[in-house]
């Protein structure tokens, strides 16, 4: 059976149809790559597959049951790196993090020091974020792939702004997660050169 | 789930302690504004008696607007909004933290100047009981109005001005029920009336503001 | 009839000038709600044209695309 | 209800109705305005104390309450987009909103001009001026919230949920500006004073309510139309009903 299915989706912003009577259904340890140009809805699909948003019409069904009847069970099941990264800029990246655990009930014990650094930030776990570059803030928010066993993921854009390194970081991440049947979606204008099988979903840009 | 929202709270504490300078600002313009008053009506101590209560709660309505955004602005900006409303918390659960958070940041130590205000505006002692009681009260009724407003305007680029002009008309109730307190308490006579109703206010303020807020963060994400 | 003659009428019992400015003005906001909204329902009508227009001008440009694209595969 | 409102959910079918709605809105609008306000101006007997001066009573009694009548159709309108997710609703309180602004704005001036005479003073803090006033602020902050919004369906919405605050707020403000109307009574001169009416002059009253609120329906359709026209220019409905005018 599958996880995740969608089922006649349609999206409409400002009176433009972004997409119409979209469906597809995902199993586990499935990545599923959204494509298309900018302005074609990827971000959009993302949003209302998480719940951000509501579709216009169609819906969104996880293990069976409408995600809009149990948001919460839904949304304690998935982790969502979006464009904007959900990073304070005041606070400093353990500060970040630890409040980020404690809303999410997660463990708030744990020693966040070497977590950060296999995100190559070490020595900057106290400056505030606001101080350090936009990749590196990035780092900070995508952490919470590290702190988060849950069975989806959701990823908008994740490898902007990331040097190889940390492209390299995420996908050996994103591919240990598919390994232990876990699921993907995510957004990118890179190719994914993957090891794994990787679906892949085109959104032409609609006039 | 409580573990949760308290450490969103911790979180708000936490913030509230790195920009301070943020939270001051209204303060010394709320102060400003009440030591204006003095320099345009003349310094006559029963005049001034005679219009602290509106003077005081106006200046109040004034300066907590000038806070207000703080409520969702950066949150919604920075992202941590859609964060929070992917938490699987109920979202009014949510809201009522920030709300709490808001308060204890921002108006509570409008209360704490406030004896500074008694000896500014000539306040005899039971009017600074009445005017006490009635930001007691009042307060938390403005941060949970004021919540809706903000998180009305959020979608928006420039929604300063536009949310005063949305909560003041709303606020008009409680300026009325709250000056008409002090200015019972100025004439020795009981204002509990006033208390009570301001105190309904709340409650149904209470009841159905963070689920208004809710939706309304619901839209500025569409 | 109440008044006894047109000028009685238009003199309203002394009261004209505040009888004749509340409907005067009340008339005048109302009529003027009812222009602007005729108006904006006829700019409607001229942006839907721009709209069609545009829609043109963009089936155009990708005819014209596409005729690029086949051109430069036979020249190929 | 949903069963009824369901078949309107439709954006198209609602234009259809509204259209159908909206000659006879306007030829009640006009007769019920031209009897009512023609008789009250110069059929009905004078007040025996204010004289002529009353007459204003065929314009401000009609506005005042259809400014809070329009105002309680767009809570309605507000709370029917927001529970049933119907998009013509949504879109009706951003067609409501100017016209109950106009309304509460005639029926301020017809207060202030009748205020005058009796007061010898344009403006009165008096409580019905009052929460008019306050009424009109209330329906400015829809308009403007809904005007500062690029995306128009966001905007409905949340318009709508101010709309919905506003007519919970709107009795409180109510009965606390009456109250403290009457905790400052000495500031005030005198209130409205509230003989038995006559039956002559009652009719042309009841008659130019009627009337009022069938322009404040037109009008409200109308714009309502045009609100539907602007948010589905794309939908094959328009592009037929624009194809079809051109083409005449």
């Amino acid at each position: 059976m599958s996880l995740l299915s969608v089922n006649k989706l349609s999206c409409v912003k400002r009176d433009r149809i972004l997409f119409e009577e979209l469906g597809f259904s995902m199993q586990a340890g499935e990545l599923l790559h959204v494509q298309g140009p900018n302005g074609a809805g990827k971000t959009s699909l993302l949003r209302l597959l998480v719940g951000l948003s509501l579709p216009d019409s169609g819906s969104i069904q996880w293990r069976g049951e409408d995600i809009r009847r149990t948001p919460g069970q839904y949304q304690s099941e998935l982790c969502y790196f979006g464009h904007k990264l959900g990073v304070n800029l005041a606070l400093n990246a353990i500060d970040n993090l630890r409040f980020w655990c404690r809303m999410q009930g997660l463990p708030t014990n744990q020693d966040l020091y070497p977590l950060l650094e296999t995100m190559g930030l070490v020595g900057l776990e106290e400056l505030p974020a606001g101080q350090l570059s936009a990749g590196q803030q990035r780092r900070i928010a995508l952490a919470r792939f590290w702190l988060k066993s849950c069975p989806l993921w959701v990823l908008d854009e994740p490898f902007t702004a990331l040097d190889k390194q940390a492209v390299a970081l995420l996908k050996s991440r994103l591919a240990e997660h598919l390994q232990s049947q876990g699921l993907i979606i995510m957004t990118s204008h890179q190719s994914l050169d993957f090891p794994l099988p990787v679906r892949e979903l085109h959104l032409e840009y609609r006039l | 789930m409580i573990a949760r929202l308290t450490g969103l709270l911790g979180r708000e504490m936490a913030l509230a302690y790195r920009q301070k300078s943020e939270l001051i600002q209204p303060l010394i313009f709320f102060v400003l504004v009440i030591s204006l008053f003095p320099l345009g009506v003349g310094p006559g101590p029963q005049m001034l008696q005679k219009i602290a209560p509106g003077v005081i709660w106006v200046a109040v309505l004034l300066s907590s607007l000038l806070g207000m955004e703080r409520l969702f602005r950066d949150d919604f900006s920075d992202g941590w909004l859609e964060q929070m409303m992917l938490s699987g918390l109920p979202l009014y659960a949510v809201v009522l933290v920030k709300v709490t958070a808001h308060w204890l940041t921002c108006v509570l130590p409008l209360l704490l100047i406030s004896p500074l205000l008694a000896l500014f505006l000539n306040l005899t002692p039971e009017m600074y009981v009445a005017l006490l009681c009635s930001l007691l009260v009042g307060t938390p009724l403005l941060s949970l109005v004021g919540a809706t407003g903000v998180a009305l305007t959020l979608g928006l680029q420039r929604g300063g001005v536009l949310l005063s002009l949305l909560l003041l008309p709303l606020f008009i109730p409680l300026l009325i029920f709250a000056t008409s307190a002090v200015d019972a308490a100025s004439m020795q006579l009981p204002y509990n009336g006033q208390l009570a109703i301001i105190g309904a206010l709340l409650l149904l303020a209470l009841a159905l503001t963070p689920v208004a807020t809710a939706h309304a963060l619901k839209i500025s994400q569409n | 009839m109440h008044f006894e003659s047109w000028s009685a009428f238009w003199a309203m019992g002394g009261y004209a000038f505040y009888v004749w400015l509340a409907f005067g003005v009340s008339g005048l906001a109302l009529l003027l709600l009812i222009v602007q909204s005729v108006k904006a329902r006829r700019s409607l009508q001229t942006t839907w044209q721009a709209e069609q227009a545009r829609q043109q001008r963009i089936a155009a440009s990708r005819a014209r695309q596409q005729q690029n694209s086949k051109l430069a595969e036979e020249v190929d | 209800m949903w069963k009824w409102l369901h078949p309107y959910a439709k954006t198209e079918r609602a234009f259809a109705l509204c259209s159908k709605l909206l000659p006879w809105c306007w030829g009640g609008a006009a007769l019920g305005l031209a009897i009512g306000l023609v008789w009250g101006l110069a059929f009905a007997p004078a007040d025996y104390q204010q004289g002529d001066s009353f007459r204003i009573i065929y314009l401000h009694v009609p506005s005042a309450i259809l400014s809070m009548g329009a105002y309680s159709g767009m809570a309605i309108a507000a709370f029917i987009g927001l529970v049933w997710q119907i998009r013509s609703a949504d879109m009706a309180v951003a067609a409501i909103a100017p016209v109950g602004a106009v309304v509460t704005f005639v029926a301020l001036f017809t207060g202030a001009a009748w205020g005058k005479p009796m007061w010898g003073t344009w403006w009165v803090w008096d409580a019905r001026l009052t929460s008019e006033l306050i009424l009109l602020f209330l329906y400015l902050g829809v308009m403007a919230l809904y005007q500062s919004f690029e995306d128009k369906q966001q905007g409905a919405k949340a318009a709508g949920i101010l709309a919905l605050v506003g007519v919970v707020n709107l009795p409180i403000i109510h009965y606390s500006v009456e109250w403290w109307n009457t905790l400052h009574q000495g500031a005030t001169i005198t209130k409205f004073g509230k003989p038995s009416i006559a039956p002559e002059m009652l009719w042309p009253l009841l008659i130019s309510i009627v009337g009022l609120g069938l322009l404040v329906a037109a009008l409200s359709l109308y714009r309502l139309q045009s609100e539907m026209i602007r948010r589905e220019m794309h939908r094959p409905w328009v592009q037929a009903m624009y194809r079809q005018q051109e083409g005449q």
